[in-house]
């Protein structure tokens, strides 16, 4: 098949889905619009696949398809065309997307059917996958740029959705906004990248990047991938810029799912990925984004804990877990974080498409603490969302322990990591097991809280079919990346995975060799960790339903701090959003219209005064005018006398 | 400086001064008096003031053009006369008055 | 010819439509009109040459032959795209005051194409004098659309629209009769023709003021950054917008703002080379306040109109920013910029027209809920707020990313704040759009004895073009920035002894009118070389230049 | 101390006695006298120089017609004495005293200061040959200037009948 051809279906297949449905905007009939969409974006995942099994065929070395479209931008020596490029790492990508992506639509069509504004959400959602596409098959950061800002430009129409809803309406403007100040960071690592090395184009970056680390903080390379990875921050959710994401969980939840949970979010992880030939070389950056990182997967798995609101504990879980992401890119273990990226999509999306699930047969109930004992309602439900949950603990053979114990153990290995960085990711570990067990508890096992009059029903089958589909990805999705001790173990299973990324990875300089030993011990701990945490959680929750807010008393303040999210959005409130606005009220009232444009008057006043000045000479009086002439012959007179 | 007996001997310099001396009168009363007919006389003042100086340097230079302007003056000065008069008929018969203050009409 | 016929045919309608007996007609004429200016400025395609630097499609006839004064027209890539925008934006102008126009048609409609004619013969005047007349006609036809259009304040805001700008170029005038005045000196014969300007070697003493190319550069820059407004000589702007009818709106916005950048363009930066130089830290440094205190002014804004005249200044401080940057990223996008904001801010004027002739109020607080009633609207809307914050794919980026670039690589410091721009400008329009779009049904929107129509077929008609150029300069930027790559090369390379030729004449100048040495031809002159440029003295970027 | 010198001192003083009574005195039929008794004095002062006809003419013209004049209008006003002779304003008043003083004090210290134009006056001539050159002399060399006071003359006139006979004049109605 002509690459081009299958090119251009895959990016443009959901761009016509958005035209149709954006033009039909009015119509309210679910399955037409949702047929339409869903079907855009099964094309695409088609296409992607046709796509994807040429790659294979192409010899591993080689394994690149690039296709220029037109050239975009030319201005002297900065060129940048609108050029896609399926390789190694977008082909993984493109392969959640539209997969992940044509699931996810397919659930939208049933949770989304009493909604009136139906057409519309599907063209927003197919504009979505468009840009999300150019985002990661662009070849350039430019293109990667469009994407960049194009699926956060969707995620701010998708979570105000239901724009009536003032909230919902500035936690759309939030997420944009706080992207924005990511985009921003974004372009300036863009223009340092440019001037250093006169070009934007992935390959030819990761060709010019010079055989030595940069020790600088300083220099080009440190302060431009610093710049990106701000803007990696912004988009992926990781402190300081982590706060939007809570808070979009004001769209619909299958919109969670999708974007807040297995695509957008990784934008800034597989952004790190594509240029880690770069980041490589800036030792300094990987320190900051693995402590950030781990610094993220700790907070937010702590402020997990505490939440009532099912959304919420998926999302900091989300923030969490892509925390880990970035641990393992700043310890240099990328291929482990693009490994935890999918299994990742699969689990939390699989989860986010549950808690969907069950907040549809709750009608529109989202506190757990009104749930309880919904196993037997929603069996199905129930039974994906504990493949879900096995995974995103880490027990094996659940995908989910396969990427995070790699992650685990490259920052303890890796020269780049440190046994901090370790505990801080085991501590986060169980942090995790802690919450998801917590939430399992409430929400299916345990006492029933449901509120008499609430009948929960299992959903329809569009929607189970992506629950179970995404449930057998969470179980098998590790598989292809066993760790080679244990392949070893089990009897040489090639790791596919590695093999797969090899080409684009950069290997962390001087790794030394893997104790077999201590690398057993750390597996064992962290999945030590992870069972007693979540029994413990069970114990807490289901055993003695009491204890857990007995332990919140106990801990009081400490408590309120972490059930208040640290206070952070107050923080940022206080810090710098009310004085910007009461700032540029004053600015606006004291500067602009007392000060500048009273100036203006000033200057009129004294032209005015003036003009008053001589009038008051011209007053009528005739024999005031012949005094001046008087004047006049006196002083010209005096001029002549005196030379 | 020709002599100090200013007393003894009458030159141009005598007439000069004594046009000037006429001439500023007649500008003093231009300047300070509200009567509008004393007004005029004054200009008539300053324009014979002009007319010695006119003469005086004919005289002394010899010439006959000092009396020939001397002669244009009068006629205008006669005419202006006549016409400033008329004027001030004029001003008289609508506000009964001949102060120069109603003629403040010229405001900027 | 061709050039002749594009600035005066709309001096010819205007007289038409004085003299054209029925009202009833009276638009469909205009607008007919206005179309065939615009498909006539379209033919200057056919005869431009997008490779050549040089002035083309010259008309020169001397006037006063004394004072050096001719009737000189000429068009070149800086030009060509401002002429297109001022003829393209007119007949959409015409559309969108169809109804909001009812009091004295036929006046308003020959004051707009008066006003054609004016901003056109801004744009191709290479004479001084004719510059500056032309420059001047601008302000009469727009005195009146404001003053009797105009809202209830109008009377202030078009006299001191009038006045603040006039203040400003009396001083270009006689800066510009000073350089009359220079080219006797320098030739023996007396010129106001921007060529023989050019030629023109002005003694800089760097660190004086009152030296001679400092203070004219002072003057002529004082009436552009009027005109602009750069950021402490803007206060005109909002009341002029918030006064002026939503077609003036948009001829404001859309062009005559063009003209003062477009003057840096043209007249400031090549004919003052050492003094731009020297104080361009000063107008960047302008420019990027101007980003930011626009933006933090037009965050707190109560009223919609007002709130895009700040994001005006806002936005004109990007072009500034460009322009100083002198290299060709910063050229070509203050120059994209320029076309940027002539589309997308004339058409948030336009939609906030279409909305305010339905509610008769342009309060935000009074708004919200709007995307519910009226959903055509909404998305037009949109689609312009995403083009004013810039959002890739929209022309709005091309121009802010390559003005980024281009300060980012000579001044670095400046271009870390001018990003704050880009995060105020979506917090702005963002925070507007929720206010007005989103939430409750606020009380004007909910009012059910009126309720609010959405866009009818005419409006749509008027919106359309407009959209259609936001995507298309977005995606297709080439395709403009091609046309004027060869005068922007030219202009940065040459800047420090800028000339220009006349298409088709012979390369050396006709005579040696100067004295001092001619220009040196011997700097590069292929397009992919790097631009000589000063090194950027605090950039720690350039440490391990990679190229 | 000559006849000449003699006469000139007496109608100095006189003329300028006088012309400071047109000023300062209050009444206007006063004023008008002492503008008589100037003229007159100027008029001396003409002869004195040798300039009989204008002398002559002097006293037609000015102390004659010009006075009756003055005198006619003062009649038909009927003005007395004025309560307040001079323009109000006392800061004004003193700036104008003090130029009218500066003024004479330069014009006078000037001449008094240069020396005077070289040459005798002339022996007296006859009162008839000086007429005759003057009249010769205004109809050849200012022939068109005397034309053209001729016609400003009529101009006059005739502007002046309008002005007495326009609404407002003397005979209009009220």
């Amino acid at each position: 098949m002509n690459h081009s051809l299958l090119m251009s279906i895959l990016i443009l297949s959901p761009f016509v889905g958005f035209l149709i449905n954006g033009l039909r905007y009015k119509k309210h009939n679910y399955l037409v619009a949702g047929t339409i969409a869903t079907s855009a974006v099964f094309i695409s995942f088609i296409s992607a696949v046709f796509l994807v099994v040429d790659l294979v065929g192409l010899p591993p070395d080689s394994r690149r398809i690039a296709v220029t479209f037109f050239e975009w931008i030319r201005v002297a020596n900065l060129s940048v065309d609108a050029g896609f490029v399926v390789d190694q790492i977008s082909a993984i990508m493109i392969l959640i997307i539209t997969g992940v992506g044509s699931l996810i639509h397919l659930f939208s069509v049933g949770y989304m059917h009493h909604d009136k504004g139906v057409a519309k959400y599907f063209a927003y959602l197919n504009l979505f996958i468009f840009n999300m596409l150019l985002l990661v098959l662009g070849d350039n950061l430019l293109v990667m740029f469009v994407g960049w800002e194009g699926v956060g430009l969707c995620s701010y129409l998708l979570i105000g959705f239901w724009f009536t809803d003032e909230t919902k309406a500035a936690a759309g403007m939030k997420a944009f906004v706080t992207n924005r100040v990511g985009d921003a960071a974004f372009l300036l690592g863009m223009f340092i990248l440019f001037l250093t090395f006169g070009t934007l184009n992935f390959s030819e970056l990761n060709a010019l990047v010079p055989a030595a680390a940069e020790t600088s903080w300083l220099g080009a390379i440190t302060l431009g991938t610093l710049f990106l990875f701000v803007g990696a921050t912004g988009k992926s959710a990781q402190i300081p810029l982590y706060i939007w994401l809570p808070d979009a969980m004001a769209g619909p939840t299958p919109v969670s799912a999708l974007i807040h949970a297995a695509t957008m979010v990784t934008a800034g992880v597989y952004m790190i990925v594509r240029l880690n030939p770069m980041f490589m070389m800036a030792p300094n950056t990987m320190m900051i984004i693995a402590i950030i990182g781990a610094a993220t997967a700790v907070m937010a798995a702590t402020i997990g804990m505490t939440q009532w609101d099912i959304k919420k504990v998926l999302a900091y879980s989300t923030v969490s877990q892509l925390g880990y992401m970035f641990l393992a890119c700043g310890v240099g273990a990328f291929g482990a974080a693009m490994f935890h990226l999918m299994t990742h999509a699969f689990f939390k999306a699989l989860m986010f498409l549950g808690s969907g699930s069950v907040i549809h047969a709750m009608h529109e109930e989202q506190d757990i603490r009104k749930m309880g004992a919904l196993k037997k309602y929603l069996p199905i439900t129930h039974f994906t969302f504990l493949l879900g949950w096995l995974a995103i603990i880490g027990i094996p053979p659940f995908s989910g322990f396969f990427s995070k114990d790699e992650i685990l153990w490259m920052s303890f290995h890796s020269p780049l990591g440190h046994p901090v960085l370790w505990a801080a990711g085991a501590l986060g570990a169980t942090l995790t097991a802690f919450y998801m067990t917590r939430l399992m508890c409430l929400t299916f096992w345990g006492a029933s809280r449901v509120p008499k009059g609430t009948h929960p029903h299992e959903s329809p089958i569009t929607m189970t079919i992506p629950l179970v589909v995404l449930g057998v990805l969470s179980v098998i999705g590790g598989w292809i990346g066993i760790p080679h001790i244990v392949s070893d173990f089990l009897g040489h299973l090639p790791n596919v995975w590695e093999e797969w990324l090899h080409p684009m990875i950069k290997e962390v300089p001087n790794m030394g060799p893997a104790d077999a030993s201590l690398e057993w011990a750390l597996i064992a701990t962290s999945v030590g960790l992870a069972s007693v945490s979540a029994l413990v959680a069970y114990h807490m929750y289901v055993r003695k339903p009491g204890s857990a807010s007995r332990v919140a008393d106990a801990m009081g303040p400490a408590y309120k701090i972490v059930y208040n999210k640290y206070f952070i959005d107050e923080a940022y409130f206080a810090a710098i959003i009310n004085p910007l606005v009461k700032g540029s009220r004053a600015l606006w009232y004291y500067v602009d219209v007392n000060f500048i444009d009273k100036c203006t008057y000033w200057a009129a006043d004294v032209a005015k005064g003036g003009g008053a000045l001589i009038r008051s000479l011209q007053n009528g009086n005739m024999q005031q005018y012949a005094m001046y002439i008087g004047i006049g012959l006196v002083v010209v007179l005096s001029i002549l006398l005196m030379r | 400086m020709q002599s100090i007996d200013i007393f003894g001997q009458i030159g141009l310099n005598h007439y000069l001064i004594l046009s000037a001396l006429l001439f500023v009168t007649g500008m003093a009363g231009v300047l300070l008096r509200r009567n509008i007919i004393v007004l005029l006389m004054s200009i008539e003042l300053m324009l014979n003031a002009v007319n010695i100086s006119f003469i005086a340097f004919g005289k002394y230079m010899n010439q006959l053009d000092g009396q020939i302007l001397v002669f244009f003056v009068m006629t205008i000065a006669a005419a202006e006369a006549a016409v400033g008069l008329a004027i001030a008929v004029n001003i008289f018969k609508r506000y009964k008055e001949v102060n120069i203050r109603f003629f403040e009409h010229l405001k900027g | 010819m061709l050039l002749s016929a594009i600035v005066f045919l709309p001096l010819l309608f205007a007289l038409i439509i004085a003299l054209w007996p029925k009202e009833t007609s009276l638009r469909h004429l205009a607008l007919g009109f206005s179309l065939i200016e615009f498909f006539l400025s379209l033919s200057v395609f056919q005869k431009f040459d997008p490779s050549s630097a040089s002035l083309q499609l010259v008309e020169k006839h001397v006037w006063i032959e004394r004072f050096g004064i001719s009737y000189f027209m000429g068009i070149d890539g800086l030009s060509l795209w401002l002429v297109l925008l001022t003829t393209f934006l007119m007949p959409i102008i015409i559309l969108a005051s169809w109804k909001s126009i009812n009091t004295r048609i036929k006046g308003f409609h020959a004051c707009l194409f008066i006003l054609q004619t004016a901003m056109l013969g801004t744009f191709l005047a290479i004479d001084a004098i004719f510059f500056y007349i032309f420059w001047e006609l601008s302000l009469v036809p727009m005195y009146f659309i404001v003053g009797i259009w105009g809202g209830s304040r109008r009377i202030y805001a078009t006299v001191k629209f009038f006045i603040y700008t006039m203040a400003g170029s009396m001083l270009m005038l006689v800066a510009m009769i000073y350089m009359m005045y220079l080219t006797q000196e320098a030739t023996g014969q007396m010129s106001s023709n921007l060529l023989d300007f050019y030629k023109l070697k002005i003694p800089f003493i760097g660190g004086q003021f009152f030296s001679l190319q400092t203070l004219l550069f002072f003057a002529f820059a004082l009436a552009f950054s009027i005109k602009i407004p750069l950021f402490p000589l803007h206060t005109w702007l909002p009341d002029a917008h918030v006064e002026a009818p939503t077609p003036g709106s948009v001829v404001l916005a859309g062009v005559m703002l063009k003209m003062g950048t477009y003057g840096f363009l043209r007249w400031v930066i090549p004919l003052f080379p050492e003094a731009s130089e020297y104080w361009a830290w000063l107008f960047m440094l302008i420019g990027v306040v101007g980003i930011v205190y626009g933006a933090l002014v037009a965050m707190v804004q109560p009223d919609v109109k007002k709130l895009v005249a700040y994001s005006s200044v806002s936005h004109m401080g990007y072009i500034i920013l460009g322009l100083f940057s002198f290299n060709v990223f910063g050229l070509q996008g203050g120059l994209y910029q320029m076309l940027n904001h002539g589309v997308s801010t004339g058409a948030l004027f336009i939609l906030i027209g279409m909305i305010y002739e339905r509610t008769h109020s342009r309060e935000i607080s009074k708004y919200g809920g709007l995307a519910g009633v009226l959903p055509l609207f909404t998305i037009f809307f949109f689609i312009v707020t995403l083009s004013s914050i810039a959002v890739p794919m929209t022309n709005g980026f091309v121009g802010e990313f390559l003005i980024l670039l281009g300060t980012f690589k000579v001044m670095p410091v400046f271009a870390y704040v001018a990003v704050l721009g880009v995060i105020l400008g979506a917090v702005y329009m963002l925070w507007m759009f929720k206010r007005v779009f989103f939430g409750e049904p606020g009380p004007l929107v909910k009012d059910d004895h009126h309720p609010l129509h959405d866009l009818n077929f005419r409006e749509v008609t008027v919106l359309v073009p407009l959209v259609v150029m936001i995507f298309w300069m977005g995606l297709f930027p080439n395709q403009f920035l091609d046309w004027s790559k060869a005068s922007v090369d030219h202009l940065v390379q040459n800047r420090s002894a800028y000339n220009l030729t006349i298409y088709g004449a012979s390369a050396t100048p006709a005579a040696p009118l100067v004295a001092e040495p001619p220009t040196p031809t011997a700097e590069p002159t292929t397009e992919s070389t790097p631009m000589p440029e000063a090194p950027s003295p605090t950039t720690d970027t350039t440490a391990e230049p990679g190229e | 101390m000559t006849a000449d010198i003699f006469l000139f001192w007496l109608l100095a003083s006189v003329t300028l006695l006088s012309g400071v009574g047109v000023v300062l005195v209050s009444n206007p039929i006063y004023s008008a006298l002492c503008l008589a008794m100037t003229m007159v004095g100027v008029s001396a002062i003409f002869a004195t120089l040798g300039a009989y006809f204008i002398a002559g003419v002097q006293m037609i013209v000015y102390a004659g017609a010009v006075m009756v004049l003055f005198v006619m209008v003062l009649m038909l006003f009927d003005l007395k004495t004025e309560i307040a002779t001079f323009s109000r304003g006392r800061i004004s008043g003193a700036i104008k005293i003090a130029i009218v003083g500066l003024l004479a004090g330069l014009i006078a210290g000037t001449f008094a200061m240069t020396t005077t134009i070289a040459g005798k006056p002339e022996t007296k001539e006859k009162a008839g040959h000086a007429a005759k050159s003057l009249g010769e002399l205004l109809f050849t060399k200012y022939v068109f200037g005397f034309e053209a006071l001729g016609v400003l003359l009529l101009i006059i006139a005739i502007g002046v009948v309008g002005l007495a006979r326009s609404k407002g004049g003397t005979h209009a109605k009220h």
